[in-house]
C-alpha cells in the first residue's frame, strides 16, 4: 500500500495537480508515526510511511494547510473522511484546495497493547494471517493481531469514504458496530458507581491538552480555556477543574459535531476513555433526536443547532436509566 | 447555606430566568406574595438560550447545590425559538451530568410563563425540597472554593 | 479604578418592612469599588432620582447599582436618570430586592441576607458593564391590523386618518365581526348595523386602507418597525376584482341547504354566498364543501349567470408578503360551546338558545325577519327564561374562570326589547350578581326592572328539561325567597361565556407575544400599558385582550391606533444596544451561530488578518447586524470558542453574578 | 360559632367553602330541595359561618340523597354534597350513639325494601 501511495503522490506532484502531500513519517520509534507534509518526490521516497501503526487522522492539519497557496494531496482513511466532511461543513477547510485520495483504513495497532504483553524494543511488525510478528531488539515476538488493535478500530463504525477525489483499494461499507456497548454498561450502573468510575478516570488527567489538540472538532482559533478574557481560563491541573468543567465542556462543545474518530482516547497519555463522553452524546442524540452521524454529509443541520417543536423535555433524563 | 448553619441543611439554588416569561413570573409570585425559600437566587438572562453550560458548571463548582433554568413555554419564546435550543442543550447536558454520576435532581428545566407566578413559587419550593433531600453538592464542587 | 454607587430603596415599607435596608447599604458599601452606598425612602421619586444624579456627579461614578423593585419596573427610570447625569445608561444595574426578596420572604434576617447577596451580584456585574450606545433602525410606514371586527375597523380607520397605509386581514369573507351579528346595542338601544355598516363602508373606501378579506396571517418575521408578514388569501373561487356583488349567483345557486353561519345556523344559505347584505367587500364566495361544481364537477350555474365572469373554480390560495412597521391584533372573541352543559339541554332542545342566537332571532335581517319565534315550532314565546353566567366564573373544566363582562348588560337589553315589543311575554332573568359598571349601565338595568317589569331572580338554574308538550321545565333556586322554582318556559336563553378566537393562539406564537392561561393576549402592563403587548411593535385592540363591550372596544381600538401611529411617525427607532457581537480574532467562521439566529442577523465576511509571521491570512468571520439582532443570546452558546458574546449579558458578567451568589 | 366543629367538617369533607360564589345552582338542581329545611347552598354558607350545630340538629342532613347533582353542576367545584355528608358524620360522631342498631334490622325487613337501602342506611346512620 505504502508503495502505491508514494507512487501516486509522486505522479500528482509531477503533474502539478498538487504541490504538497500530507502523509505520515516515522518518529523516534517504529510505532511513533506522525503526520507530515512532503513537498518533493525525494522527501516522499525517503520518509513517507503508511503501516499498521499509522492511525493519526490528518484532517485537522488541513485546516491550516488548505488555506495555503496551491493544492494539497491528502490520504484519508474512512474515519478521517468523516472528520474532513465535518470541517468542510463548518467552513474550516477549503475543499477545493485539497485533493483527497481515499485509502483503506485499519484496524490499526496500539503499541500500548503490545507493550502490555511485556514486549518492548519494538522495531517493526508484520501481520501474518492475523498473527502479529513483532520484530524487537530482543528478537521476534508473537501475539494475536486482534489483541493489539486500537480500541477505536475495534469499534469501527464505517469503512466507507464519505468524501474523496479518487479511491485506492476497495470501498467498504458503514458497519453495524457495537460502539455504544460501554456507554450502555455505564448507564446501567448506579449514579455512585458512575461517579466513582469517572472520578477515577478523570482525576488522572494531567491537562496535557493532547485530546484537544488532536481533535478534528476542536479547531477553535482560540480555545475558551486558553483565553484569559473568557472567565474560565485554566491552563494547569491544579484542582478539580478537569473533572468538573474541562472535559464536560469539551465534550459539549463537540456534541453533534464529533464524528467519533476516537483520536482523543488514542492520544491520551493517561489512557482516559474520553471517547465515551462523546459517544454518550452521540447515543443520546441518536435516541432523542433521530440518527445523526456528524460528517456524513456537508449540508445537514447539527442536532444542537436544530430543534423540533415536539422535542422531548429535559426531564426525560430524570425518567430513564438508573439513578 | 450560610443563614441557618446550625440548623437543617439549606441548599443554595441558582435560578436562571429568561427576562420575558420566567423573570416576570418570578416578579408575579412576588406581587402575589407567594413564598419560596430565600436560598433561591435568580439571575436574569434575556432568554433561556443565553445560559451557557459553563455557567451551570461554574455555579456547581462554586458551591451551588442546585441549578434550575426557567424559560418561556415552548412555542412562546419571545425570540421565537430560543427555548427550543435550550431544551436540546440542557437535555444533553443534564444527561451527561447524569452519566458522570451527578445526582440528576440537582438540575432542572422548567417552563414558567409571565402569568404563572404561582407555578414559579411552587416550582422553587419543590425544587428546593428535592435538592435538600440530596444534601450538599459535593460531587461537582471545587473544594478550594468552599466557604470557610 | 471603578467608582460604584449603591442606592438602596425602602419602597415605603414594601422593602423596608422585611429587609433591613440600612444594613444592606452598609454591607454593600464595603464591596470592592463601591464609593458611596445610600438608602432612601422612594428611590424612583424625583428626589430619589436626584440623589442618584447628584452622587454620579459628585463622586464621578463609573457604575450605579440600585437595589429596588424589579428591573422590569424601573430599570428605564434609573437609566434615564443616569443619562441625565452624564453616565452611560447601560452602566446601571438593578438588584431586585422587592418582587424577588422582600415580598416573598417573611424573616427579616434571611431576607436581608438575600438582599445583600443580590446587591453583591449586581455590583459584581456592574464592574464588567461597558458603556453601550443604541443604534437605530428604520420604520416601515405601514400597519397591519389582524381582525376586521369593530376593533380592527376602528384601529384601521384611525391609523389611516393619521396618513399611514393600513392593511386589514380578516379571516371571514366580510369584515364586521361579531357586531354585524348584533341587533341592538346597549345602553342606547340603537341598531348595531346602523352604526357599524357606515364604518365598514368608510374602511373600504378609504384609500389608505386595504382589506384582505377571507385571508389569514401565516408567517411573521422581523421585529418592531420591520415586520415581514405573509398573508394567505384563501381561494374564494370568485375574482374579487370582477365581482360586483349583484347577488344573482346566490339567487340561482341550486345548493340551498348550507347552514348559515352568519345567522348562527338558524337558517340556510346557498353554496355561493354573500354573508349579509351590507358585507364589505360585497363579493360572493363559494363554499367548496357544498358547491356541486367543486364536488362533482356538475352544475356551474353561478358561472353561467355571472355577467362579469368572476367565477373561477380553479382559483388557488395566494400568498402575499408585505412589510409592516406595526401590527395590531384584533382577533376578537366567540361564545363558548355549550356541549358540556347537559343540564341546560342546549343540544337537546332547539328552543334553548344562546344570546347570540337570540340576537339573530330578533334581528330584522335574521331568519324570522325580526319577529321573535321559537325555532322549534315558529310560535310566539310567552315565557322566556334568561340564564346568566353560563360557563363564566367557573372553576371547573367546563367553563372559564373569568367574568365575561358583557352578559349582564346584553341580557338586560334582550329582556327589555322583548318586553317592549311583546308586552304579553313574561321574562325571567336568573342572576348571581348583576354587574353593571359603566356609564348609564346601571340605570339601563334598573329600567329593565322598574319600567319593563323583567323578573330578576337571584339564583341559578339547576336543570332545564324539555317537556313533551313543547314547554320547557326550568328548575331553579330563588335564593332570596329561599325556595325552589319550576317555570314552564317557552324559550330559554343562555348567556354563554365568551372566549378568545381560536386563531389567537397560533397567532401569538407567530408574533412571539404572550398570552394568559385563558388565551387572552397579555398586555405589557396591566395598568400603564394596556394596549401594547410586551413584544415591541405589537398592539392589542378589543376583546383579544379580555372581555369587552363595544364602547370599551372602540376606545381601546383607538388607543391601540394611537400607539401604532406613535411608532409609525418615527423615521427610525432606537435599537436595543444589548446585542451580540463577535470577536473576529477568535471567530472560527463555523456558522453555528448563524444556524440558531432567529432573525438572520448574522452574516459572514472574508476578512484579512495580519499574522504574527507578517503574512496575511484571509479568514471567514461572523458579523452581527446590530439593527436586526434582538439580543436573545442563542448564538453565544452555539459558539464554542466564546467569540460571540452579548452586550449587557456577557459571559463574564453572568459568571460574575454566579460567583457573587455562590460565594 | 364552633371553630373545632367547623375545622372538623372542612377537614373531613375536603371542601373549600370559600370558593362558593353563592349562585345557588346546587339548590336549583337539588331533587330533595322541598324536603330540606336547609338547602345545599345554605349548608355551604352556614359551614363557612361556623353555624354547624344548627345543621347538625336539622333533619336536612338525612334528606340529602347523595345524588351528587350539586357536585356535578357546581361551577366552582365546591361539592356541597360532601359538606352535607361531613355534617352528618359530625352529628353522628358527636352523639356517640348509632341511629340504627343491627338488632332492629330483622323487623324492618320486608320484601319491597331493596337490600341496598339497608346497606346505604348503615353507611349513613352508623359510624
Amino acid at each position: 500500500m505504502q508503495e502505491a501511495m508514494i507512487n501516486r503522490a509522486k505522479q500528482l506532484l509531477a503533474d502539478g495537480a498538487v504541490n504538497r502531500v500530507i502523509g505520515w513519517k516515522r518518529g523516534e520509534f517504529a510505532y511513533d508515526i506522525t503526520p507530515a507534509v512532503f513537498e518533493t518526490a525525494e522527501e516522499l521516497e525517503k520518509e513517507f510511511v503508511y503501516d499498521d501503526f499509522t492511525a493519526a487522522n490528518v484532517s485537522k492539519y488541513l485546516v491550516k494547510e488548505s488555506k495555503k497557496e496551491g493544492k494539497i494531496l491528502a490520504f484519508l482513511k474512512p474515519c478521517d473522511t468523516y472528520s474532513f466532511n465535518q470541517l468542510t461543513k463548518e467552513h474550516r477547510v477549503v475543499r477545493e484546495n485539497v485533493y483527497i485520495v481515499g485509502i483503506p483504513g485499519g484496524p490499526k495497532l496500539d503499541a500500548e497493547k503490545i507493550k502490555a504483553k511485556g514486549i518492548t524494543g519494538i522495531l517493526g511488525v508484520k501481520n501474518e494471517n492475523y498473527t502479529l510478528k513483532i520484530d524487537t531488539v530482543y528478537g521476534e515476538e508473537i501475539m494475536p493481531f486482534y489483541e493489539a488493535i486500537l480500541d477505536k478500530c475495534a469499534t469501527c463504525k464505517s469503512k466507507k469514504h464519505v468524501v474523496y477525489d479518487e479511491l485506492m483499494g476497495e470501498e467498504g461499507d458503514v458497519l453495524d458496530s457495537n460502539r455504544f456497548d460501554m456507554v450502555e454498561k455505564l448507564e446501567n450502573m448506579t449514579a455512585q458507581e458512575r461517579f466513582d468510575f469517572w472520578r477515577d478516570q478523570l482525576s488522572k488527567c494531567i491537562r496535557c491538552n493532547a485530546c484537544r489538540n488532536v481533535c478534528p472538532a476542536c479547531t477553535c482559533e482560540k480555545c475558551v480555556f486558553d483565553n484569559p478574557n473568557s472567565g474560565v481560563e485554566n491552563k494547569a491541573p491544579a484542582d478539580s477543574f478537569e473533572e468538573n468543567m474541562f472535559h464536560i465542556i469539551r465534550a459539549f462543545h463537540v456534541a453533534g459535531r464529533c464524528t467519533d474518530c476516537g483520536e482523543c482516547s488514542r492520544v491520551c497519555p493517561q489512557n482516559i476513555p474520553l471517547h465515551l463522553l462523546n459517544r454518550k452524546f452521540i447515543k443520546d442524540i441518536n435516541s432523542l433526536y433521530g440518527e445523526y452521524q456528524a460528517g456524513e454529509d456537508t449540508t445537514s443541520r447539527a442536532p444542537l443547532n436544530d430543534y423540533k417543536q415536539d422535542d422531548c423535555e429535559a426531564s426525560i433524563v430524570h425518567e430513564r436509566g438508573v439513578e | 447555606m450560610q443563614v441557618n448553619e446550625n440548623k437543617e441543611f439549606q441548599p443554595l439554588i441558582v435560578a436562571f430566568c429568561c427576562n420575558w416569561c420566567s423573570y416576570a413570573g418570578a416578579d408575579l409570585s412576588g406581587t402575589n406574595r407567594l413564598n419560596y425559600p430565600s436560598n433561591v437566587k435568580i439571575i436574569r438572562v434575556p432568554c433561556s438560550c443565553r445560559v451557557n453550560p459553563m455557567f451551570i458548571l461554574r455555579a456547581f463548582q462554586r458551591g451551588a447545590d442546585g441549578v434550575i433554568l426557567c424559560g418561556c413555554h415552548p412555542g412562546d419564546c419571545h425570540y421565537t425559538s430560543g427555548n427550543y435550543f435550550t431544551r436540546r442543550r440542557m437535555t444533553l447536558l443534564f444527561s451527561m451530568l447524569d452519566f458522570l454520576g451527578i445526582e440528576r435532581d440537582r438540575t432542572r428545566v422548567e417552563w414558567v410563563s409571565a402569568a404563572e407566578g404561582a407555578k414559579f413559587a411552587a416550582t422553587m419550593n419543590e425544587f428546593t425540597e428535592a435538592v435538600k433531600k440530596l444534601g450538599p453538592n459535593r460531587r461537582l464542587e471545587d473544594l478550594r472554593c468552599r466557604k470557610q | 479604578m471603578q467608582r460604584i454607587g449603591v442606592f438602596v430603596c425602602h419602597c415605603g415599607t414594601n422593602i423596608a418592612a422585611t429587609v433591613d435596608v440600612k444594613s444592606v447599604a452598609e454591607a454593600l458599601g464595603h464591596e470592592p469599588g463601591v464609593v458611596i452606598s445610600q438608602d432612601y425612602q422612594y428611590m424612583c421619586s424625583e428626589s430619589g432620582q436626584n440623589l442618584v444624579k447628584n452622587a454620579i456627579k459628585e463622586h464621578n461614578l463609573t457604575g450605579v447599582v440600585v437595589c429596588s423593585c424589579s428591573p422590569r419596573m424601573h430599570e428605564n427610570t434609573f437609566r434615564k436618570a443616569a443619562a441625565a447625569a452624564g453616565l452611560n445608561p447601560y452602566l446601571v444595574e438593578i438588584a431586585n430586592i422587592r418582587e424577588q426578596c422582600s415580598w416573598i420572604h417573611k424573616d427579616i434576617a434571611s431576607a436581608t441576607e438575600k438582599a445583600i447577596i443580590l446587591g453583591k451580584a449586581a455590583v459584581a456585574k456592574v464592574h464588567l458593564n461597558a458603556p453601550l450606545t443604541a443604534g437605530e433602525s428604520p420604520v416601515a410606514k405601514r400597519a397591519l391590523v389582524i381582525g376586521g371586527g369593530i376593533a380592527g375597523i376602528q384601529t384601521a380607520l384611525d391609523i389611516a386618518e393619521a396618513g399611514f397605509e393600513v392593511d386589514i386581514v380578516e379571516k371571514n369573507p366580510t369584515i364586521g365581526g361579531k357586531m354585524a351579528q348584533i341587533d341592538k346595542t346597549f345602553p342606547t338601544l340603537d341598531c348595531a348595523a346602523c352604526i357599524l355598516t357606515p364604518k365598514m363602508v368608510e374602511a373600504s373606501q378609504n384609500e389608505k386602507i386595504t382589506i384582505h378579506s377571507f385571508s389569514e396571517v401565516t408567517d411573521v418575521k422581523g421585529f418592531v418597525g420591520n415586520f415581514t408578514v405573509t398573508i394567505k388569501k384563501k381561494a374564494r373561487f370568485v375574482d374579487e376584482t370582477k365581482c360586483t356583488g349583484c347577488g344573482l349567483c346566490t339567487e340561482k345557486c341550486p345548493m340551498k341547504k348550507v347552514p348559515n353561519e352568519f345567522n348562527m345556523g338558524l337558517d340556510n344559505r346557498t353554496a355561493i354566498y354573500i354573508p349579509f347584505a351590507q358585507a364589505v367587500p360585497k363579493v360572493a364566495t363559494i363554499d367548496p364543501n357544498f358547491c356541486m361544481m367543486m364536488k362533482t364537477g356538475k352544475c356551474g350555474v353561478c358561472s353561467k349567470v355571472c355577467s362579469v365572469g368572476a367565477i373561477d373554480y380553479k382559483q388557488e390560495d395566494r400568498f402575499i408578503e408585505q412589510k409592516y412597521g406595526a401590527i395590531v391584533v384584533a382577533t376578537g372573541f366567540n361564545p363558548i360551546k355549550l356541549d358540556k352543559y347537559d343540564e341546560f339541554a342546549y343540544n337537546q332542545c332547539p328552543d334553548v338558545v344562546t344570546s347570540l342566537e337570540l340576537e339573530r332571532l330578533m334581528n330584522a335581517a335574521g331568519p324570522n325577519g325580526g319577529t321573535l319565534l321559537r325555532p322549534s315550532d315558529k310560535t310566539h314565546p310567552h315565557k322566556i327564561v334568561f340564564v346568566q353566567c353560563v360557563g363564566s366564573r367557573c372553576d371547573d373544566s367546563k367553563g372559564k374562570p373569568y367574568c365575561s363582562k358583557i352578559c349582564c348588560m346584553y341580557t338586560a337589553k334582550h329582556a327589555m326589547l322583548i318586553r317592549e315589543k311583546y308586552p304579553d311575554t313574561e321574562v325571567y332573568v336568573f342572576y348571581i350578581d348583576v354587574r353593571t359598571p359603566g356609564k348609564n349601565f346601571d340605570e339601563f338595568y334598573r329600567r329593565a326592572v322598574e319600567q319593563y317589569n323583567v323578573h330578576y331572580i337571584k339564583g341559578m338554574v339547576g336543570k332545564v328539561t324539555p317537556r313533551s308538550d313543547g314547554k320547557i321545565d326550568v328548575q331553579a333556586s330563588d335564593l332570596l325567597a329561599n325556595e325552589q322554582l319550576h317555570i314552564d318556559a317557552d324559550m330559554v336563553v343562555l348567556a354563554a361565556a365568551i372566549e378568545p378566537d381560536k386563531t389567537a393562539r397560533p397567532l401569538a406564537t407567530m408574533l412571539t407575544t404572550q398570552m394568559d392561561t385563558n388565551d387572552f393576549f397579555t398586555e405589557a402592563h396591566p395598568k400603564l400599558r394596556p394596549v401594547e403587548s410586551a413584544t415591541a411593535g405589537i398592539f392589542l385592540s378589543g376583546a383579544c385582550q379580555g372581555p369587552k363591550d363595544i364602547p370599551e372596544t372602540v376606545a381601546q381600538a383607538s388607543a391601540a391606533a394611537a400607539k401604532a401611529i406613535g411608532l409609525l411617525v418615527k423615521d427610525s427607532i432606537t435599537c436595543n444596544p444589548c446585542v451580540a457581537h463577535s470577536d473576529e480574532l477568535m471567530c472560527n467562521g463555523c456558522s453555528s451561530c448563524e444556524k440558531v439566529c432567529p432573525y438572520g442577523a448574522i452574516t459572514y465576511i472574508d476578512k484579512e488578518f495580519k499574522m504574527p509571521d507578517r503574512t496575511i491570512a484571509v479568514r471567514r468571520v461572523a458579523s452581527v447586524n446590530p439593527a436586526v439582532c434582538q439580543g436573545c443570546g442563542a448564538c453565544t452558546v452555539a459558539c464554542p470558542s466564546g467569540a460571540m458574546d452579548l452586550n449587557g449579558f456577557s459571559n463574564n458578567q453572568i459568571m460574575a453574578e454566579v460567583d457573587a451568589i455562590c460565594k | 360559632m364552633n371553630k373545632n366543629l367547623k375545622e372538623q367538617v372542612l377537614r373531613s369533607s375536603g371542601v373549600d367553602v370559600l370558593k362558593c360564589m353563592r349562585c345557588g345552582k346546587c339548590s336549583g338542581t337539588c331533587p330533595s330541595y322541598d324536603e330540606m329545611e336547609y338547602h345545599p347552598h345554605q349548608f355551604v354558607y352556614m359551614v363557612e359561618r361556623g353555624d354547624i350545630e344548627t345543621l347538625m340538629n336539622s333533619k336536612s342532613i338525612y334528606k340529602c340523597l347523595t345524588c351528587f347533582a350539586c357536585v356535578d353542576r357546581c361551577p366552582r367545584n365546591v361539592e356541597p354534597a360532601k359538606i352535607v355528608e361531613a355534617v352528618r358524620l359530625a352529628a353522628i360522631r358527636q352523639q356517640g350513639n348509632n341511629h340504627m342498631n343491627p338488632n332492629q334490622i330483622p323487623e324492618m325487613l320486608d320484601d319491597d325494601l331493596p337490600q341496598q337501602a339497608i346497606v346505604t342506611a348503615f353507611r349513613k346512620y352508623i359510624k
